[in-house]
């Protein structure tokens, strides 16, 4: 797995959308938080699956619908193998957010007596607490809201530094006797610092509370081994990953995926179905109910494996490398606020702040017309913008793609946004 | 930056710093109020009326947005500032129009006065929900008073 | 929308996967009900997007994350506009399963007190009942199992007869003044019968239930408009009509929409988030929670455009000379029983059979060493099996692209298979 | 029809009629149940043994299915009468080696007899399923016995 480091020019060579012109400039696309572009390598798996072999998987005997299945569980293997896990452990989903919605109405279903005594011990009863962080991005706060609306548990949260740590003080007397579930991100799409995960899981472990790790944003940087770090559930999503869209990865405990009742219910999830019930079958299986996502799990499994050819800490040092020598540009203009500049942070390339007197809508709109291509607003964190006093910010990320003469680009176009505002002061 | 510039033009940077209008008025005789939010920045707006019979008076606004919906909205501060409820309703109709058309159409100088200098804006679609807040809040007072 | 019809020589060169040998013989597919094949021009839709203009949609502001925008926006347009609805009124889903999943969960948290007063009119109380038919796929039948389960609501069914037509005799003393919600399939996907739509959402409008349609079906086949239809709700799938895996639709009445609660939650879905409550856009956007299948979304609107060119009614006509030629050439075969036969009803290219004395998955093999890709087992209907008194079957479900030819080809193995097997009886 | 006649071999199709071992035996001395069942193609078995000591005895069963499961579980039948337990699990991990080969292995004929003639079936991914059913229940009552 180690890896001399790469050329990002040749890997940049694999992306077809990146050579283009954007108003007159080359582009220069900094959003690979909000959705990755796509190399060759993944669009000719998918291509070659569908004008090869595609047929309905594990639900035909015919020689394509078994080829099918059979590439469509060899890519299970691959992408569990990527994060370190067994495939019987990693359940097909449609995206993060599915997969997080999938074990909060999970743990609802064995809350309201579904799953039988098996599932009981995941039940949430009034009283009971789920904490989360203050860093959420909305797909990992707002279920575990509506899972605490139905049941009657309290959602409580971790508190964010100034410095965009988190308080790990404030963590340890958050979770307590009732906390039953820990939901946090691996790396915030907002602060781009990795979290503490040994530390976090050690204080659920003590109440014996359920973790639940969100790893998109770290899932396409840094080295995972999902197992190692301890996490009972854990969610990533292939389109921030260089994979298609419509395809993710849940990986849960052996255990703790047993025990869990099914989520979305209907086709090839079940062993005998009467009018009146249905029997379910073992993980992963009970949780894919449906045609999947098979040319896009073929398509993600492409992508892990473009990403393996690099190795991943290769990948990492690489945006590491991207991620200084944004900051180190950025630091010195003024009037720039990085949201969560904690300076010994270990980080994946990805930088929000704010341009003091300009909007964040004008400053991407500035950068725009460069070629630049950034997010701005609140990220789907308004939590997190609110407790930085902000409504929105601007926020580059970059990928294996971008070159340090990228962060140059944008390093100078946004010296510029103040002077083009007439903002001095 | 001649795209830019044919977006942020002197008048609407200009405005977007003069906020007329800015600070909300109390509430008091016949007025009606809306808070207008893009759930995509989380820029809001409050704007607030006082309707004469039929006439409009007094448009007072507060809120946070990008230079774009602050100038729209202090440039309709003026322009609303004695029209009647239809003349207003018409105006806000053909304001959305011209902002939807991808750049097709221009804003009539005559009509929109100050306002004409958002015509640009229509070929930015990204942008079109920025310049819309503040005349979506009046057609909502409207609706309420 | 009248065509003078198309020639199925043409459009097979439209899609490469079939040009191919299997075991020796040119691939039949007859599959299509499970999963149809993709032509090139879905296939190049989904890569020109991916190789030009990919980005985050509804989240940026840059040019290619407007341009995205866009295209999605009008691919929400297209197809709504194929199934003869408003593009409001059309909520993106991952497929049909999760499209039933949604509205089963959405009724179950009006049901639980979320959504508020807007939604307490959609919500079950014990001794409500739900109904569906005896000939329900188990996407269509499980989530309103586990819905009456959480609720106690009441599950009945409306039975089948010997000739695969509903009873509607019996669906008129089923639906009664308890009935909340009427789901049923527009075609049954082993029956191949279109449902009398009218007549049943009739019996259900007089009682106030809510009707909820699987289309999955008849969408790739028959020529659709819901509204005209009069059912609150209907979902299709687009992997089953020509389109990509991980995209399907849900479409539902304005007012039936704006009641129902959300189901997903997380980013795209709200305008104002505090780490302790949330709040929902509107719909389509309140059922999107998360990064949607964005190229898949332009991917399905190519495919309602090939069939627009190919011009439904024609594809209907098509449809039903295959499957007038696939049953009159099984009728006289000894030995073969189909699955609802009745001789007037009208139906879709879709035939599931028994061959007596040779289990479906042998006679699967027969074919497949000849080429020809059909399903068997019980096609995720186990009690229309039951009802039947079979466990498995054997289905040939044909799309434009099949040919006369590969009917008779499809005929003739059929024909062979007591044969082989040494049943004589 | 020649990949056809590799997995339907004469024996196969000889079994699959005969059914050694069909028909369930009453539940009496030291016996041990297991049911099985495909989700795919919703095929069942029902498998029951008596272990006399360490000893198999009395092998029978009962179930709907395609030939090659039939054929799979009568061949078995009379294979796994007499063996003790090890030997059979020994005899169970070795069929399911073979079957999920791919075609790369073969199963011995002086270890498995008549069921040597389900080897073509691993060349068949599909089908290992239906041959591995009856196997399966009888690991599975051994489990419980
Ligand atoms: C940290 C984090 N969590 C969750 C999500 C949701 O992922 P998706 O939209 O792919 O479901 C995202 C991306 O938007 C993210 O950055
Ligand atoms: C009638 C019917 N309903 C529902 C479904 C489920 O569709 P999907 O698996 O695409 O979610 C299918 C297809 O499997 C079907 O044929």
């Amino acid at each position: 797995m180690t890896s001399p480091g790469f050329d990002p020019l040749r890997v940049r060579a694999d992306f077809p959308l990146l050579d283009q012109q954007v108003n007159g400039y080359p582009l220069v696309y900094l959003d690979s938080g909000a959705t990755s572009q796509k190399p060759r390598q993944v669009l000719d798996a998918e291509t070659d699956f569908l004008t090869r072999t595609n047929a309905a998987v594990h639900r035909g005997a015919h020689t394509l619908a078994a080829e099918a299945t059979e590439l469509f569980e060899d890519a299970r293997h691959t992408v569990a193998a990527f994060v370190g896990a067994d495939e019987e452990t990693l359940v097909w989903t449609h995206g993060a957010t599915e997969g997080l919605n999938l074990v909060a109405y999970g743990i609802g279903n064995a809350s309201a007596g579904r799953g039988g005594a098996a599932s009981a011990a995941l039940a949430l009863r009034a009283g009971d607490e789920i904490v989360v962080t203050e860093s959420e991005h909305h797909a990992n706060l707002i279920p575990w809201q509506e899972l605490a609306a139905r049941t009657g548990a309290r959602l409580r949260h971790i508190p964010v530094h100034d410095d965009g740590t988190l308080d790990l003080d404030a963590a340890a007397t958050v979770i307590g006797e009732r906390t039953r579930i820990l939901a946090f991100p691996h790396v915030s799409n907002v602060l781009g610092i990795v979290n503490p995960v040994a530390e976090l899981v050690a204080l659920a472990r003590g109440v014996g509370a359920l973790t639940v790790l969100d790893a998109c944003q770290s899932a396409p940087q840094v080295p995972l081994d999902l197992p190692a770090l301890g996490v009972d559930l854990a969610v990533f999503s292939g389109h921030k990953m260089l994979g298609p869209y419509g395809i993710g990865g849940l990986y849960g405990r052996r255990e703790v995926l047993e025990a869990l009742p099914p989520f979305l219910t209907g086709g090839s999830m079940i062993t005998t179905v009467t009018l009146d019930a249905a029997d379910y079958l073992p993980p992963p299986h009970r949780f894919e109910a449906g045609t999947q996502p098979v040319s896009q799990a073929v398509g993600l499994a492409a992508a892990v494996r473009y990403l393996d050819g690099l190795g991943m800490p290769a990948v990492h040092a690489h945006e590491k490398l991207l991620e200084r020598r944004m900051r180190e540009g950025l630091r010195p203009l003024p009037g720039i606020r990085m949201l969560g500049d904690a300076t010994d942070a270990e980080r994946v390339a990805l930088v929000a702040f704010e341009v003091e007197g300009v909007h964040a809508h004008d400053v991407g709109q500035v950068l725009d017309s460069r070629g630049i291509a950034v997010r701005v607003g609140h990220h789907c964190a308004q939590p997190l913008h609110r407790r930085f006093g902000l409504t929105a910010s601007v926020r580059a990320s970059a990928s294996v793609y971008n070159t340090l003469d990228d962060v140059d680009a944008f390093v100078d176009a946004v010296a510029g946004v103040r002077d083009y505002f007439g903002v001095t002061v | 930056m001649s795209g830019l510039d044919g977006l942020y033009q002197e008048l609407i940077l200009d405005h977007s710093k003069a906020r007329d209008g800015f600070g909300l008025a109390a509430e008091e005789g016949a007025h009606a109020t809306s808070h207008q939010k893009n759930p995509i920045c989380g820029d809001e707006i409050t704007l607030r009326v006082r309707v004469d019979g039929d006439v409009i008076r007094d448009v007072t606004w507060e809120g946070a947005g990008c230079s774009i919906s602050q100038a729209s909205a202090s440039m309709l501060t003026g322009l609303a500032d004695g029209l009647t409820r239809d003349a207003a309703s018409s105006l806000i109709g053909h304001f959305r129009e011209v902002l939807r058309s991808r750049g097709q159409l221009e804003l009539d100088e005559d009509e929109f006065g100050d306002a004409a200098a958002l015509s640009g804006v229509s070929k930015f679609t990204a942008r079109v929900k920025c310049a819309m807040l503040a005349w979506v809040a009046l057609e909502d007072a409207l609706a309420r008073a």
